[in-house]
């Protein structure tokens, strides 16, 4: 099919491009001067912040912290999300709409109302504080967002496909494993990133229901009280960058997908 | 720790997706990992450990380290932007924190909600060595009995940027001028803009204000905000403004002069109608016991020996209430921070302390921000 | 290409079934016993529940009542994956996510086929529907004929016990489906697999289906042979639901047991009845059995001086509408270039084809 | 045969983990928000919040206003964008790179992405000095920083990506024959954007407009840090009271409102966006063969 060049939506994504990645350009570049308060003009370069970053253990251990915590939390969220998603869109089920409601309450809660909340909560059923409590709190605030990224897709599915599966001899969870969820994986695989990135984030869960837990968000929202150093804006850039060759390198198998799955 | 759920190690002909499955069960792969690590490490911990809760610019690597080579006592921290959110975590329990910094501004507050215990200043040969004024300052100690060790102190008054404005400024009223309009900021945390307003109406208690004393600050406050350009939320918040030219003239706090050493010339005044004074110290919560209780001393007296007042001078531009710390550091440091005759700045200023009626100054503040 | 044919297929009894959506009776106790290795294809208009009933068989829905034997064992309340039959769907349900190899193996590997083994009997079948070179296509890149035979290998390559087809073939247009009728009917057979196959085209039943089993608003109108239904059919709806034909009064006026006289239109006709003499019937009349021509250019019409109402040329032959001392009646006639609408004709009904109904 | 137990095995585990660990804390709330100082069940709270001359209100409608202004600001930049991407953009390869950017910002901690906008918007700010340096301004613009567009921009910066992949993966689910026959029977492909793409990708917009709204006005980083003296929002107030002023009961009854009034507004944003999105494709249009009178269009 002919697709001819239609300039509004492309001067949109343009300007959409430009504004993503504005913030980016401006704190890598205060990221690399000499003075430690953002303003232009710029008055030198120096790698100084980059040296201070990797000299700072913390910002390595607090990293280390984050991504378990964010991968546990991603696979749990995942899991839980789908399997929720799977019970809004399919099950019949008397007071459905009210449960499915009530899974989405999270979302509406302010998120310190939420930390201050689930801490008080595992305090009284005494749950130690700790990994496992930020995991739980931070699966408790990701899960809903897993589920809403499954539902669109699951809405869209034939189920004439499951019943091929079952017609040709698959038990239930195996059409579930072989047809259903491969199906269903892009939707899945976005749930799960932004599970990821929900946690990696996140602060307050993680301040109010861990004990001797120090998240990066934790640290940065903490050394921004005497004014956020470049250290930070650094280690920013950095992630970014590698992220991004990270992102470049995995965009061949992203392409194929988002081609095979049109 | 890892998950090993049916969905990720099954096999099936998924041709298409399977690295997918495989980039997510190495990631799921490292949490276990990296989890068991770090959840094995305190397991091997040396014998007493104590937790720390405090601002991050209070607890670099090369402050702690001295105390921790020298004691064996291993300090992990806990990291908050403002007091007041580790005191709800400690009131829930089970927060895991063994000493936590507070200052002057808030002690009572964090008192009033049970979370701290009293400590035993005879175990801490460093206390006679602090600075005389601050050992009977308020919020320090309650119920007749020492409860915290103040380490890092200032005054809070105008300042200004003498490049800007080019005249002296001695009088507070200069931050209700409307000459500075859009160039003027107020402190949003801890009711400093109501403490310094009262300072300014000459009210007799500013932290005991009644609640006619409070509305007359409102209203004035109130009339203040058109001129001014932003409620700063923290000294970093203000040494921006201050630094990249917003705003050149506010209500802040000693560390701000720290930003001269970047060609600002940043001036300190001595308004007529006074300044505060107020302190950030150690204070000792209920979850110290046995051993802990002997670590968390030993810390306190640490805080305020010559080692950390000076670290803490050079690294960040903190002023130690520890006349040996003061020794311990070079000569013009000392002279740019002011600590060589800090009596000048203690003899004008009033002890800040936390205000009788925190709610009270909360639903005025309320009223100002939600005008 | 040697074929060698799968295990026979197994006999299909369904006995008394029914099924209801709330008081909506879609399928009302259907009985229909299929013999192993025959096709029976289940005809009648959209809404006769013949979906319903081959769904039922497949395990997809549950039926109210009666039984469904595969083999003579009973599949009632089994679901789909224990019960030995499989479905060619009508939009074809391929797994989109799958290759076409992957697609005809799925169900073998489901049932624990070894890997090597199920490629080697999925590429068979490929190549039994012609589409070995398109094993590791994407199912997107296929074309509408292409998929439905991949879908047909699919189904074929557990050899089922039953294979159901839900209008198989109804997604494909005109000239393909001709083809590919006669192509899966041949291939159906040479494979010897009992097949039901349900479709609301008279056309696909005739060509693939050894006997055909007529359904409207959930009753089973009847089954048998298809040339028995349109020689013979039952009831007037299967009269008028296969091919064409009209149906007109007359009275019993006499004749003997073997050969009954029935005056139609004011003419008398042999029909083979036990109605009693007096007794009024309904007749169908096929319009191939009606010869049509000028006013006395036939020697012994059946009906003479009729006015030909209409003449609908449809290339090889052409549809005339006849009106008769009040009743109409279709007939059709090869050529027929030289009859005007208006003319008087004299029509010939061929022995015994009118029936009584 | 019995789905039930199987969509019951579905919905438990997370039904079972929101009710000990979500509802509980929830109820809690609420329990607390009804205890005044005059016993256990008073509304004192509530008349407090509520009652004329408390100006909370007034906060409120602020919060969902500039929740709302994120969300059209954010479907303004988003839709267009993710339609080029999904629908103009043949290579599947530039749709990954452009959606794998913008993810990538958002890997970025919300802190540091709110602070650099005072480095683009404030007095010595990117914007100002490339301006002043092309002449457009000599006097720098003060307004840009610490006010209420400073704020909106920041908070859209956060939230709009969840709006650009939803609608993306909205608008790549229909089919590139519908848009085909729209341009066969005539219809420009503006036309075409407004009547076939927009309504068919109605989902899309409308889950968006919740997953840009719902952490919107629960956020505190953007109008504390970017907010200036305008900086008071719900959320920065519900932190106060259950921080500052150690006051749990007034904390929680502002939570339970601004639950209330955002679960209001979400259900009335949700039916809107749909209803405007599927309204975009009949104006004109829509015909209805039951009225006997000639093609009256409704």
């Amino acid at each position: 099919m002919r697709r001819e060049f239609h300039w509004f939506p492309a001067a949109v994504t343009g300007a959409m491009l430009v504004y993503s990645l504005l913030p980016i350009v401006t704190f890598t570049l205060f990221s690399f001067n000499p003075s430690p308060f953002y303003a232009f003009p710029l008055t030198g370069f120096t790698t100084d912040w980059y040296v201070k970053l990797l000299a700072d253990g913390r910002i390595g251990d607090s990293l280390v912290a984050s991504v378990t915590i964010a991968a546990s939390v991603m696979v749990a969220a995942t899991v839980i999300g789908t399997m929720f998603a799977f019970f809004v869109v399919r099950a019949a089920v008397p007071f459905k709409r009210v449960l499915a409601g009530l899974g989405f309450l999270p979302l509406v809660v302010p998120v310190l109302v939420l930390a201050a909340g689930l801490q008080v909560t595992f305090v009284e059923i005494g749950l130690p504080l700790g990994f496992g409590t930020v995991i739980l709190g931070h699966v408790i605030y990701a899960t809903p967002f897993v589920t809403l990224m499954v539902m669109a897709p699951l809405y869209r599915y034939n189920p004439a496909l499951d019943a091929a599966a079952r017609d040709l001899g698959a038990g239930p969870f195996t059409t579930l494993r072989l047809v259903t969820l491969p199906i269903l994986w892009p939707g899945i695989r976005s749930g799960a990133l932004l599970a990821f990135l929900l946690s990696f984030n996140e602060w307050a869960i993680a301040f109010f229901t861990g004990r001797g837990v120090n998240s990066l968000p934790m640290l940065v929202y903490s050394l921004q009280r005497n004014g956020l150093p470049p250290t930070v804006l650094a280690y920013a850039a950095l992630s970014t960058a590698v992220v991004a060759i990270a992102a470049l390198a995995v965009l061949p198998l992203v392409t194929r997908l988002l081609r095979g799955s049109k | 720790m890892k998950r090993n759920t049916h969905l990720i190690s099954a096999p099936g002909p998924w041709a298409q997706s399977r690295r997918d499955f495989l980039k997510t069960a190495a990631l799921a792969g490292v949490a276990g990992i990296a989890a068991g690590h770090l959840g094995a490490r305190p397991a091997f911990a040396k014998a007493s450990k104590i937790v720390w809760g405090t601002n991050a610019d209070y607890a670099q690597p090369d402050m702690l380290s001295p105390f921790q080579k020298a004691s064996g006592i291993e300090v992990a921290t806990e990291y908050f932007s403002d007091p007041s959110e580790l005191v709800t975590k400690l009131r829930a329990g089970g927060a895991g924190v063994h000493v936590m910094t507070d200052g002057s501004y808030h002690s009572d507050i964090t008192y009033g909600e049970g979370v701290l215990k009293p400590i035993d200043t005879a175990k801490m040969p460093n206390w006679d060595k602090m600075i005389p004024a601050f050992k009977t300052a308020g919020g320090l100690a309650f119920d007749g009995k020492p409860h915290g060790i103040p380490y890092a102190w200032g005054t809070d008054s105008v300042v200004y940027n003498f490049d800007a404005l080019k005249t002296e400024i001695d009088d507070l009223g200069a931050l209700f001028d409307p000459k500075y309009k859009g160039q003027i900021a107020m402190p949003n945390g801890l009711f400093e803009s109501l403490v310094a307003t009262a300072l300014y109406l000459g009210i007799e208690k500013p932290f005991a204000m009644s609640e006619k004393e409070l509305d007359e600050v409102t209203k004035v406050l109130i009339k203040q905000k058109p001129l001014v350009r932003s409620y700063w939320n923290d000294i970093g918040d203000l040494k921006n403004l201050m630094a990249t030219g917003e705003v050149t003239i506010c209500w802040g706090w000693k560390m701000l002069l720290d930003i001269k050493q970047h060609g600002i010339d940043v001036r300190w005044a001595h308004p007529k109608q006074g300044e505060l004074a107020w302190y950030d110290a150690a204070f000792m919560t209920k979850e110290a016991e046995g051993e802990t209780e002997e670590a968390t001393m030993a810390f306190m007296d640490y805080l305020i020996g010559d080692t950390y007042g000076a670290v803490l001078g050079k690294s960040i531009g903190y002023l130690t209430t520890s006349t040996s710390a003061i020794a311990a550091m070079d000569k013009d440091l000392v002279k740019t921070l002011g600590l060589d005759d800090y009596d000048s700045f203690l003899a004008k200023a009033a002890w800040w302390t936390s205000p009788t009626q925190p709610d009270l100054y909360q639903k005025a503040w309320d009223k100002v921000l939600n005008a | 290409m040697t074929v060698s044919p799968l295990r026979k297929g197994h006999a299909l009894e369904i006995d008394k079934v029914s099924k209801a959506y709330g008081h909506f009776l879609a399928v009302d106790d259907v009985s229909l016993a299929v013999e192993p290795g025959e096709i029976v294809a289940i005809l009648g208009p959209s809404g006769s529940g013949k979906t319903a009933l081959l769904g039922m068989v497949g395990g997809r829905i549950a039926a109210d009542g009666g039984d469904i034997r595969i083999g003579g064992n009973s599949v009632m309340g089994l679901p789909p994956e224990k019960i030995d039959a499989a479905t060619v769907f009508q939009d074809y349900a391929l797994f989109p996510h799958l290759s076409v190899l992957e697609n005809v193996g799925f169900g073998l590997r489901v049932r624990g086929v070894a890997k090597a083994e199920a490629r080697k009997r999925a590429l068979e079948m490929l190549a039994i529907v012609g589409l070995e070179a398109l094993a590791d296509r994407n199912i997107a890149q296929l074309s509408g004929g292409q998929r439905q035979r991949v879908a047909t290998a699919r189904a074929l390559a557990v050899h089922p016990g039953i294979l159901l087809l839900d209008e198989p073939l109804g997604a494909l247009d005109r000239q393909i489906r001709g083809r590919l009728q006669e192509e899966l009917a041949r291939l159906l057979r040479r494979l010897n697999v009992t097949a039901l196959l349900v479709t609301h085209d008279q056309e696909e039943a005739f060509t693939m289906a050894d006997r055909i089993a007529v359904m409207q608003g959930g009753k089973l109108e009847q089954y048998g042979p298809p040339a028995e239904l349109y020689r013979w059919p039952a009831t007037e709806f299967v009269a008028t639901f296969l091919g064409n034909g009209t149906i007109v009064e007359g009275r019993r006026a006499g004749g003997t047991d073997d050969l009954p006289l029935f005056e139609v239109a004011g003419a008398f006709v042999v029909a083979r009845s036990r109605v009693a003499v007096g007794a009024s019937a309904r007749l169908l009349v096929r319009p191939e059995h009606v010869e049509v021509g000028p006013a006395g250019s036939q020697p012994a019409p059946t009906w003479r001086d009729a006015r030909l109402a209409g003449v609908v040329n449809t290339g090889g032959t052409s549809r005339l509408t006849l009106e008769i001392a009040g009743t109409t009646l279709e007939a059709l006639s090869l050529g027929g270039f030289d009859l005007v609408p208006g003319q008087t004709v004299d029509c010939t009904l061929a022995a015994e084809a009118a029936v009584v109904l | 045969m019995n789905e039930t137990w199987r969509s019951w095995l579905s919905g438990t585990p997370w039904l079972l983990m929101i009710g000990c660990f979500f509802i509980l804390p929830l109820a809690g709330l609420l329990l607390m928000s009804f205890s005044g100082e005059g016993g256990f069940p008073s509304l004192d709270n509530y008349r407090v919040v509520l009652g004329e001359g408390s100006d909370r209100p007034a906060v409120l409608l602020r919060t969902i206003g500039t929740a709302l202004s994120v969300v059209l600001l954010s479907i303004a930049i988003a839709v267009p964008a993710a339609y080029y991407l999904a629908k103009c953009v043949l290579s599947a390869r530039v749709q990954a790179a452009v959606l794998a950017l913008v993810a990538v910002t958002f890997l970025v901690g919300p802190l540091v992405r709110t602070v650099a906008w005072r480095g683009i918007l404030g007095r010595s700010g990117l914007v100002n000095t490339v301006l002043q340096g092309l002449g457009v301004i000599d006097e720098p613009i003060m307004a840009l920083l610490y006010g209420r567009p400073a704020v909106i921009v920041a908070m859209t910066y956060n939230a709009f990506p969840f709006m650009l992949f939803t609608v993306f993966l909205a608008m790549k689910m229909i089919d590139d024959r519908y848009l085909a026959a729209g341009r066969d029977l005539g219809a420009g492909p503006a036309t075409v954007f407004w009547r076939i793409v927009l309504p068919l990708a109605a989902p899309g917009i409308w889950t968006g407009a919740i997953l840009v709204f719902v952490p919107t006005i629960s956020t505190v980083l953007e109008p504390e840090i970017l907010g200036g003296t305008s900086g008071r929002l719900a959320a920065t107030e519900i932190r106060d009271q259950f921080f500052h002023a150690l006051n749990w009961p007034m904390g929680s009854t502002l939570t339970i409102v601004l639950i209330v009034a955002g679960g209001v507004a979400i259900l009335a944003l949700a039916l809107v966006t749909a209803a405007l999105a599927r309204l975009s494709g009949r104006i004109g249009i829509a015909m209805r063969a039951g009225s006997t009178g000639a093609g009256s269009a409704r």
